[in-house]
């Protein structure tokens, strides 16, 4: 009979419980992401969260180690946070490529779920991003139907994109795709035009950006559905509210205080906080419990560390969105984090 | 609406109750409406020679004597220790090393009596007069009586209950939380013999000199808050406060619920008492009221049986060395196949390998629960997630998941810069786990080796120390022999052969 | 030509110059003895059994620090004090040549001692007494079990026995997990890269 | 003013000697094991590197430009940074013989560390005034130091997983280091010196 330690009991919580959760909280903006961007959508999804099931499994099974774990709902988890990053136009071959991305360089080198250092979704669409520059830069018009010269809503169509490209189609991609809010400032203000003038020319509205319809990678766009799923998480206790309130504060503050003074330059605040991948960044990305911070005090200068990285980058960098950078970058900096920001430990350093 | 208020944001995490962190745990109080019964007399009962936190007493008996029940069978050696009695009248038919409760298996020196069931007792002088005695008198009673923390530390009580000049205690606190799952005989004290746990209280306020006396009850035990209410105005004690705390483990924890009353933490590496605080549990101050009142040695406890498995749970009175084979055969518990016995709680007790070991001080409820209940979540220990549930949880603020991470790796000066030491073992962090994680358990393990590590250093220091002295001790000889032999050189031209070859035999 | 001149004395004059400053760090910053002996002296076990081949705890630790010995001859330290120097060395841990052995007691039968004194001559740590002629016997808690009294015993009566194993010295093991054993396989992996 | 800052952030993080760069790759990987080692080793190598593109910008400004001896700089750098090599190894010597102990080899190799001649050598390219050379020298340590103390306690880590046999220690550190690098593209484009 083995010594077992004390406790006793358990509150019944469990790895796959906690990964189906944040599925779950991922689920409207997924729907979000199929109503914008149709059949293309739900492909690129269902190609990324196969592709990095089969690579947890084929990866686990090479190193000889229980395959049960594949199916956990982590690696399902990395495909669809991955998916959800990348425009709708990728074709399937990139949403494969990123996804064993994901899986191998994020996650199984390390050891597999709880080791890795970097998001691997986000991992994955940072190598994506450096070797694919223009295809993931290339974002579709969102719910374009019948009228457009591609109909998101028809499944013969897009399935027809997503094997063979537009050429197949006869389409070029200019014809289809359009710049993102982030993209256009950023080209616009190397052209010399300042931010206000580049969003009236960009007919950019505030509500479109909250509700979606601008665009951007597929899940990232809504920011609605994406708070829904934020708050869920948080009412759930799957988060907490350090990283997600310090990530955004930040980043708003930073925009307000130079957009009041400079803003032909600077992006105001809610500009900041609707483009992009902020939100998702914010409350899926950056609080994926593996590669942030554990305790609270490391938690919020983990959110102020990606705040201040994502907007310098956004404005002054050489990429239009600095989000996953940040959270890359600040991934680097976990374990010292960790391990300088330890809460005073009970009648260490109290009075007397 | 403020309270209300309160209590919302305590839900949500946004708040911190009384203390840091801790849980909310499933009650499963099974016996909370059964009276306490007494035990049968087992055919055999089973002293273990320490039953405390300290020093291991020496049998005072021989085997063949026959002993009274209270009557003093095995002398404290050193100061913190408790002297064990004789729990029923009877014959020492040996002595021995038999298996206790502890997680190792090992045994200790066991003295066995087989009671006559005369109940034959014997008693101090009982002092009805104790609020005119001197608190330093009251003191020698209290230890003469094997008296220890019946909350589960058994550290012995009179240690405690001393006037210090540099650290006056001014704040009493009787501990009637009993946070931890199925356990209910504080609570059942409380309803039953309220009267003698207020008079312990005011004897234990008159031996420290406290000012202040407060009577901490969780708000899962109305009923104990009201009886304990009333018995404090019946003794005309109406300064001594009865608080009602929100129910949350560890709360019953000596530091967390000074903390939670207080608002102050107790110092790493000191005792409560060095910010004035006196904590002790409603068990033990039943037992001063008797010690004291009645003169009568603690010679019996009050013991939850429960659990799942247990067809007849109930709250019992049992005589120290009892078996708990005895004690689970009482209740109808004989199939013992695939249940667990928990002795304690299910947050901090231990499982037991090995039911023939006796109900001893520490003993507060004896748990049988079917087994797939736990062993599910042990052995499937998942890789850590980092979610830092285990962190928010606990009371003691530490990173749980990290130093678990050190302690596995054997990486134990970090693991000691990470505090592992201040770790008070709740178990909270493995409650919440949801890789299951024994996050306890590695601790344990870190803290044993660390142990063996500091007392193989100061082993091989004072080793180190010794072989220099002696290194020292030969050289001086050395020398010695070497003057005198120029000496006597010098005096006798012609050199006369060596006098002493056996130098190092002054040693001794 | 002056181009070579300059080149010559201007390099020459920068590394005297360098030289200099050298030479009075040298001076500034001169280290006493070794520190190190100490710090790995006080990492051995002090046993002084000299299994590791030199004649005690010390000489041994001056050994590692100057190099002369390699890291891996301490055998009651075991793999712990392996990598602790190891560790402090700042080199690749080595595997260990033999298994520590259980903690050892030495204790004499005191009836069949005959009170020659080699014993407590032999003993490093003076854990032996007893007088010419008298009984000797072991202090059971200053014992550190090296084992060098049996030799010179003419009448074998030292045995060594096992430590006794007390509860309070109890220690926890590490749980029985796959993820345990995992942190296991790590540290035996350190140890045996030889 | 913000001249000097761009140089700072550009040497520090835009232009980081190890993840842009790839020099000093060496001693990146070789004391990167354990965060206290990593960190001694990055203030050597900042108190080196600061030293050295400041002397070495006074020797190419006062010495070899007049004297018009060019072809000696390799020489005269590497003897400023052999010096600086020495005087930093006998004080730690001194001070820390645990560090000493700790940075072993890759202490004096801090002499054949490209990335401090790199430092000289470029800094004395791109023919700035006194104060941006010394600033430079100083981001570009500041640069290695940073990814060295963050690459130590990522590896920290590391040591703790179970990473698959074939990719134990160097692989696997090098595909972080890797990845980091990929992060530290973020960064391109944020100045333009």
């Amino acid at each position: 009979m083995p010594i077992i330690s004390s406790p006793h009991i358990h509150n019944g919580d469990s790895i796959r419980l906690t990964m189906l959760t944040v599925i779950l909280a991922l689920l409207p903006a997924t729907a979000a992401a199929v109503y914008l961007f149709g059949w293309l959508a739900f492909l690129s999804i269902a190609t990324a969260v196969l592709s990095c099931v089969l690579t947890e499994i084929l990866c686990l099974r090479w190193m000889g180690r229980s395959t049960a774990s594949a199916l956990d709902g982590s690696a399902a988890l990395t495909g669809l946070l991955l998916a959800l990053t990348l425009p709708a136009s990728l074709p399937w071959w990139m949403v494969v490529l990123g996804s064993v991305f994901a899986i191998v360089l994020g996650k199984q080198v390390y050891g597999g779920l709880g080791y890795n250092l970097f998001n691997p979704a986000l991992s994955a669409r940072v190598i994506l991003l450096i070797s694919f520059p223009l295809n993931m830069t290339t974002w579709l018009v969102p719910m374009s139907a019948a009228s457009a010269a591609l109909d998101l809503y028809d499944f013969q169509l897009c399935l027809a994109f997503f094997l063979h490209g537009p050429q197949a189609l006869g389409l070029t991609l200019d014809a289809i795709t359009m710049a993102s809010p982030l993209g256009h400032v950023k080209t616009e203000w190397t052209r010399g035009v300042g931010v206000p003038e580049a969003l009236a020319a960009y007919h950019y509205s505030y509500l479109n950006a909250f509700l979606g319809s601008e665009a951007g990678s597929m899940g990232e766009t809504s920011a609605l559905a994406l708070l829904i799923g934020g708050i869920y998480l948080l009412a759930r206790h799957t988060i907490t509210w350090h990283i997600p309130f310090s990530y955004l504060a930040t980043v708003l503050l930073l925009a307000a205080v130079f957009n009041m003074l400079d803003p032909n330059h600077f992006a105001p605040p809610m500009f900041h906080l609707l483009a992009g991948g902020l939100i998702l960044c914010a409350f899926f990305m950056a609080t994926d419990p593996v590669s942030s911070p554990v305790t609270p005090a490391g938690q919020i200068v983990f959110g102020i560390g990606c705040g201040i990285l994502t907007w310098c980058i956004r404005s002054f960098g050489g990429y239009p969105e600095g989000a996953m950078f940040a959270v890359v970058l600040m991934n680097c900096a976990v374990p010292l984090i960790d391990h300088y920001c330890r809460p005073r430990v009970y009648g260490h350093g109290a009075d007397e | 609406m403020p309270a209300l208020l309160k209590n919302l944001s305590r839900k949500l995490g946004m708040m911190p109750f009384g203390f840091h962190g801790g849980v909310e745990v499933d009650q499963r109080k099974l016996t909370a409406s059964m009276a306490i019964e007494d035990c049968a007399l087992s055919p055999v009962l089973i002293l273990p020679m320490k039953q405390h936190i300290g020093e291991a007493c020496t049998p005072l008996v021989h085997v063949g004597d026959y002993v009274k029940r209270g009557q003093k069978i095995a002398r404290a050696e050193g100061y913190v220790a408790a002297p064990v009695h004789a729990s029923a009248s009877g014959k020492v038919v040996k002595i021995e090393e038999h298996r206790i409760a502890h997680p190792s298996g090992m045994g200790l020196p066991c003295i066995f009596i087989e009671p006559d069931g005369d109940d034959a007792s014997e008693t101090l002088e009982p002092w009805e007069d104790w609020a005119e005695r001197d608190p330093g008198e009251l003191r020698e009673r209290i230890r003469m009586c094997g008296l220890v923390g019946l909350g589960g530390a058994v550290f012995p009580t009179f240690i405690k209950l001393v006037r210090d000049q540099r650290h006056a205690v001014e704040t009493v606190i009787l501990n009637g939380i009993e946070c931890e799952p199925y356990l209910t005989t504080d609570h059942r004290l409380m309803l039953e013999h309220a009267d003698e746990i207020v008079a312990g209280l005011a004897i234990i306020r008159h031996m420290v000199g406290a000012r202040e006396a407060v009577i901490a009850i969780e708000d899962n035990k109305p009923d104990a808050v009201e009886t304990m209410r009333r018995a404090v105005v019946a003794a005309g004690l109406e300064d001594v406060r009865v608080t009602v705390m929100p129910t949350r483990y560890p709360q019953g924890s000596e530091k967390q619920l000074i903390q939670a009353i207080t608002g102050r933490e107790v110092p790493a590496g000191k005792l409560p008492v060095h910010i004035g605080v006196l904590c002790q549990n409603v068990g033990t101050a039943q037992a001063v009221f008797h010690a004291v009142r009645h003169g009568r040695p603690l010679t019996e406890r009050v013991v939850t049986v429960s659990g799942e498995a247990v067809p007849r749970p109930g709250n019992l009175r049992i005589p120290f060395g009892t078996p708990v084979r005895f004690v689970l055969a009482g209740r109808g518990l004989e199939d013992l196949n695939d249940i667990h016995i928990i002795h304690g709680g299910p947050m901090m007790g231990e499982r037991l390998r090995n039911i023939d070991v006796p109900v001893v001080k520490a003993t507060n409820g004896l748990l049988a629960v079917p087994e797939p209940q736990m062993s599910s979540m042990q052995s499937s220990e998942q890789p850590c997630i980092r979610c830092g549930h285990c962190s928010e949880v606990c009371p003691v603020m530490l990173v749980p998941n990290l130093l678990a991470d050190h302690c596995r790796n054997d990486e134990f000066t970090r693991a000691e810069q990470y505090q592992l030491f201040d770790c008070i073992e709740c178990g909270c962090c493995s409650y919440v786990c949801p890789s299951t994680i024994p996050l306890v358990h590695y601790f344990r393990y870190g803290k044993g080796q660390l142990a063996q590590i500091r007392r193989s250093e100061a082993f091989a220091e004072e080793s180190r120390l010794r072989s220099e002295a002696r290194e020292q001790r030969l050289e001086r000889e050395k020398q010695a022999k070497a003057a005198r032999r120029s000496r006597v050189r010098k005096t006798h031209a012609p050199a006369e052969p060596s006098d002493n070859n056996a130098t190092g035999k002054e040693e001794s | 030509m002056t181009q070579f001149v300059a080149a010559v004395s201007s390099l020459g004059a920068f590394a005297l110059v360098a030289g200099i400053i050298l030479a009075i760090a040298q001076k500034a910053f001169r280290v006493e003895g070794d520190p190190m002996v100490e710090k790995i002296d006080a990492l051995l076990p002090q046993t002084q059994c000299g299994q590791c081949g030199y004649p005690g705890c010390k000489p041994y630790a001056e050994a590692v620090a100057s190099g002369e010995a390699d890291v891996n001859h301490c055998v009651p330290g075991g793999e712990r004090t392996m990598l602790q120097i190891a560790d402090l060395m700042g080199v690749e841990p080595k595997s260990l040549e033999e298994e520590a052995a259980a903690p050892m007691l030495a204790f004499i039968r005191e009836d069949e001692c005959i009170g020659c004194t080699l014993c407590i001559k032999a003993c490093p740590v003076d854990a032996i007494v007893g007088a010419p002629k008298q009984y000797h016997t072991v202090i059971a808690d200053h014992c550190t079990g090296c084992t060098l009294c049996v030799e010179p015993c003419p009448v074998d009566c030292i045995d060594m026995l096992l430590k006794p194993e007390l509860i309070e010295h109890w220690a926890w093991p590490l749980p029985d997990t796959t993820r345990a054993r995992l942190g296991q396989e790590r540290r035996s992996q350190h140890a045996g890269a030889a | 003013m913000t001249e000097f800052a761009l140089i700072l952030v550009s040497a520090v993080l835009v232009n980081n000697y190890v993840l842009t760069k790839f020099l000093g790759i060496c001693p990146f990987l070789g004391v990167s094991g354990k965060l206290e080692t990593a960190i001694g080793m990055s203030f050597a190598v900042m108190f080196v590197m600061t030293l050295a593109s400041t002397a070495s910008w006074l020797v190419q400004t006062y010495i070899l430009v007049p004297l018009d001896l060019l072809y000696l700089q390799t020489i005269f750098f590497i003897l400023i940074i052999a010096s600086l090599v020495q005087f930093i190894e006998m004080m730690i010597h001194k001070t820390s013989p645990v560090l000493y102990q700790a940075l072993g080899i890759f202490l004096p190799l801090i002499t054949t560390n490209c990335a401090v001649l790199g430092v000289a050598l470029l800094n004395v390219q791109q023919e700035q005034g006194f104060i941006s050379s010394v600033l430079y020298g100083f981001g570009a340590a500041l640069g290695f130091a940073l990814v060295l103390v963050l690459f130590s306690g990522l590896r920290e880590r590391i040591d703790y997983a179970p990473v698959p046999a074939v990719f134990k220690g160097s692989p696997v550190a090098l595909i972080t280091a890797g990845m980091m690098s990929l992060a530290f593209m973020g960064f391109s484009g944020l100045v333009k010196l």
